[in-house]
């Protein structure tokens, strides 16, 4: 039968502009992929186009450019470290020079401050509880984010670290759909927890990929849309990083960015380029599209 | 065009789904968590969806379905409610969403629930009847009422409407409800039970006492009916409503969309 | 290449006796499933068999027949509650029987007691900290397993329940591996934190499907075979209950369990039956080809 | 059979992962850990399991691959990693396991992990050198270091052999060695690190002291070299043992099944 003068689902899709909107200056923002995969690369360029400035980026979990980047641009105030580095390519420069002329105040985290502190934003517990052991590392003794707190079922003192709740969550993912269902082919890794602790949630996605598509499988979504706020349609939008079933890290860009005078490259890929299409048109379409891989 | 049925034309499992449904109107957008034994608000989620609030979100119980759209069964965490939906919630997942959803901005986390006692501050019960220690009747356990402090908002439903189920005080609090205690400790924007949909009317709190009084009586039930069913005195406005009776249109959806086995028309509801 | 003399994989396959004998008297189990969904039955019924006694039961979330067929046949001393009923189908007799006479212990949880307390258990966490508003339930005041400590980033006491670690988990899946690598179809629920809390977990599955299966699909494994211990076939393994996405529930069957005596049930369906097909045999094979239905 | 070949015909990278899949026959059913920018241990888990530990579990770095069955690649958290494998971990699962495996009686943590900064009681520094507060190097951080006090065993490796690398004291704890606090906080089922794999040799700690030493030198590494090379005095056993070097079958398997592309020779590593 007919339904009459139903109301229909509202779409979330906007524009990389729109998205980056949503991201004030001095937010808290979190991104999710790992090394030089899953960036929200083409977000994070707009970002730094619309000048946003004083945030408190929550680096990923092992994160490479996308902090780097951000960090190069003058857009962070206070970065708080599980790894940023370039794998095997060596230092992230522009990170370990503002570091090291404390130029970006750091919160030095690691795998636990930064996953269990996601999940206890996620949930509003008021602090993640350590078990026996941590004392002897240096982390909880330097960072001041730690505290102590008593383990009333032993009555021993145990250390705390803080619950992460992010403004604003940044991922990229394969697909999604309309409404923010998300589907990643590949790697996770903390994209999930990113939304679920994140007061507003951005996807930028390959494809958008209609809902009966998800209907089919719901077990493939990984996040489900009532977390996401805005989906954004943006192919290749993890370049020079990759997207996991889709295409690989193009190296040889990330070894120009590291390479490159940072003015220079922000003027070259991220200032210069009206719009993430014309940013890809300096690569061209032979080097892209042989960057593709599914798995 | 949206003609009303009369009375006899719908069951009173149909009359309360279409109620619920409405309500969601206030919730398009937001996300609502529905438990177990729950075809009553199983089917007004997905006849909402369709007809009043299609960004709803809805979790279909301990099975984790979200946005079920496959048609009514009996238990919500039977498999066939997977068919069709958007994602598939672990225990996890769920945990963490029902804990703590009022620190995001966009969208109220709304529960439909119930209890073996709901008491006239809207405190639920699903532990004990009687002392504690050594209860009369030993209920099945607290399982997601201990979200009644984090939801946003939350509304009951009940199959049964009698004095031992609105009882006074409830014998344990599972989740409270507008008691002195939850002022102390719940944070405001976790607002507790606003409507209790039951088999004869929807009830609401008043704000400055913060006890059930009638919003309005499901056709055919009179004031003196619902009272002497009710464990306390409940409140009474000046002009009590009549539920509005379910639309063709509401019906036809429900009957042909949502419904199509009549698992609401043969719900054991107590009048 | 040949590789000479290389040791082969071992394969976790065992019989439900031998995961049964893995259980001893005294120790705390879990279960996986939920409601009249995915309980691992044809073990539970060995348990009972085998005669063990003084379980300390972890009561999946929400919990029906698996926990009251144990209680029933007298092998809990402790009950942990989230929810111990049968849904549609009304209360769980002999739990109802068993707590209203004192005879078995009950610690009051709920879904943030047990699901966190699991997620503790697995981390190793001490505790699990609550946000505000738990003040107001009586779960916290009644059940004297929660405690309190102080949140050292607000001065305020808050409450904390116990971490949660099984000596064993139980769970029915579709499909497992030799390995013990699992595939649920339908709902996870908390089966994937029962495995990862417990000290020892066990599968019994529909059906047991090579190694490549899983490879083939790796993101559909829904729980890596290193938390499990042993892995057990058993097809209809979760009779009466569904197992989701092979079959549906045996309602007819699990009211006569309802309403039966609970010795003359014993007799009949646990200790009568030889093993687990001669239980099988009970309901024919056209009655339990009839309850198959995919996702 | 199993012929030893000259030091010319294989690299130290091969020689390196070669060594560390041997030690992974101490681990057949326990669960191994292995981080980014990791081709070393990446290959030696993958040998391990086709020549001596078949039930090894192991992950692959961020990306969460549980036995990666691909060839070797550069990133393991690359998705051409996960092809083969059996599980992908987000990381809520790789914290779950790493953090506290050791309450199961089934299998030990085990993790090959680096560090800028090692010193002579096995404490690994990813943080800074110099001072904390003014660093002439700063460093990617602790990431999942703060697992040295939860993994069952920690062996190490890194791709160079320098007194940078080998110092006295590490200039920030990011995993605890053989030090006082370890004995004082970690549970004792937690042992820290027990092997150091460089490009020059296997070192051990001496369990009187904590302090490291010689296992064995790689073929051609004289004491005189690696003591020269290293920032603090190293234990030298009355016989200095030679690395056994790769056998025709491991080279073999290494080459063909595990790292055809030949990454392990190409690798940047300083003896």
């Amino acid at each position: 039968m007919e339904v009459i003068d139903a109301p229909q689902r509202t779409r979330k899709v906007g524009t990389l502009q729109q998205a980056a909107a949503l991201i004030k200056d001095g937010d808290t923002l979190a991104f999710g992929g790992i090394h030089s995969h899953n960036g929200p690369m083409a977000l994070i360029r707009e970002i730094i186009r619309q000048g946003t400035k004083s945030l408190k980026l929550i680096a990923n979990v092992s994160a490479g450019m996308p902090a780097d980047l951000l960090v190069g641009a003058g857009c962070v105030d206070t970065l708080m470290v599980c790894y940023v580095g370039l794998e095997h390519l060596g230092m992230a420069p522009r990170y370990r020079e503002a570091a090291e002329q404390g130029r970006i105040k750091i919160i030095d985290g690691d795998e636990i401050y930064y996953v269990l502190g996601l999940k206890a934003g996620a949930l509003g517990l008021p602090f993640v509880p350590y078990p026996p052991g941590h004392e002897a590392r240096d982390n909880p003794k330097r960072e001041p984010t730690y505290q102590r707190t008593l383990d009333p079922y032993t009555g021993r003192e145990i250390i705390v670290s803080p619950a992460i709740a992010p403004d604003v969550g940044i991922i990229h993912a394969a697909r999604c759909d309309p409404y923010g269902n998300v589907v990643h082919l590949g790697s996770v890794v903390a994209d999930d927890l990113i939304a679920k602790a994140s007061r507003r949630t951005i996807v930028t996605a390959e494809e958008i990929v209609p809902l009966e598509s998800i209907q089919a499988d719901p077990k493939r979504t990984s996040i489900p849309g009532h977390y996401i706020d805005m989906v954004v349609k943006a192919p290749f939008g993890a370049h020079p990083l990759s997207c996991h079933g889709v295409y690989n890290h193009d190296e040889a860009a990330i070894r120009d960015y590291r390479d490159a005078d940072i003015d220079a490259y922000l003027r070259e890929y991220v200032f210069g380029p009206k719009d993430h299409f014309a940013y890809l048109e300096k690569f061209g379409i032979e080097r892209l599209l042989n960057l593709r891989e599914s798995l | 065009m949206q003609s009303t049925m009369s009375k006899s034309s719908y069951s009173t499992g149909e009359l309360m789904a279409v109620a619920i449904a409405r309500q969601m109107k206030h919730h398009d957008g937001d996300w609502a968590a529905v438990g177990a034994y729950s075809q009553l608000p199983a089917a007004a989620m997905k006849l909402a969806r369709i007809l009043y609030a299609p960004n709803l979100w809805w979790l279909a119980g301990g099975g984790g379905a979200i946005n079920s759209s496959s048609k009514l069964v009996t238990s919500t965490s039977d498999h066939r409610v997977l068919r069709g939906a958007e994602y598939v919630m672990n225990m996890e997942d769920i945990v963490d969403i029902e804990m703590w959803r009022y620190s995001r901005d966009n969208g109220k986390i709304v529960a439909v629930v119930g209890g073996i006692q709901i008491d006239q501050y809207g405190s639920s019960n699903m532990v004990c009847v009687g002392d504690y220690a050594a209860p009369k009747v030993r209920g099945v356990g607290t399982v997601g009422l201990c979200f009644g402090v984090s939801f946003g908002i939350v509304y009951f439903f009940t199959m049964h409407h009698t004095p031992r189920i609105f009882v006074e005080q409830v014998d344990f609090v599972s989740s409270p409800g507008h008691t002195p205690e939850r002022k102390k400790y719940v944070p405001p924007l976790c607002q507790g039970p606003q409507l209790v949909f039951s088999p004869l009317g929807i009830f609401d709190f008043a704000p400055a006492t913060g006890t059930m009084r009638i919003k309005s009586l499901h056709p055919g039930v009179s004031v003196d009916e619902v009272q002497s069913k009710t464990g306390f005195p409940l409140g009474v406005p000046e002009q009590v409503l009549e539920t509005e009776p379910p639309t063709a249109q509401e019906l036809a959806v429900l009957r042909t969309q949502v419904d199509p086995d009549g698992l609401l028309r043969e719900l054991r509801i107590t009048r």
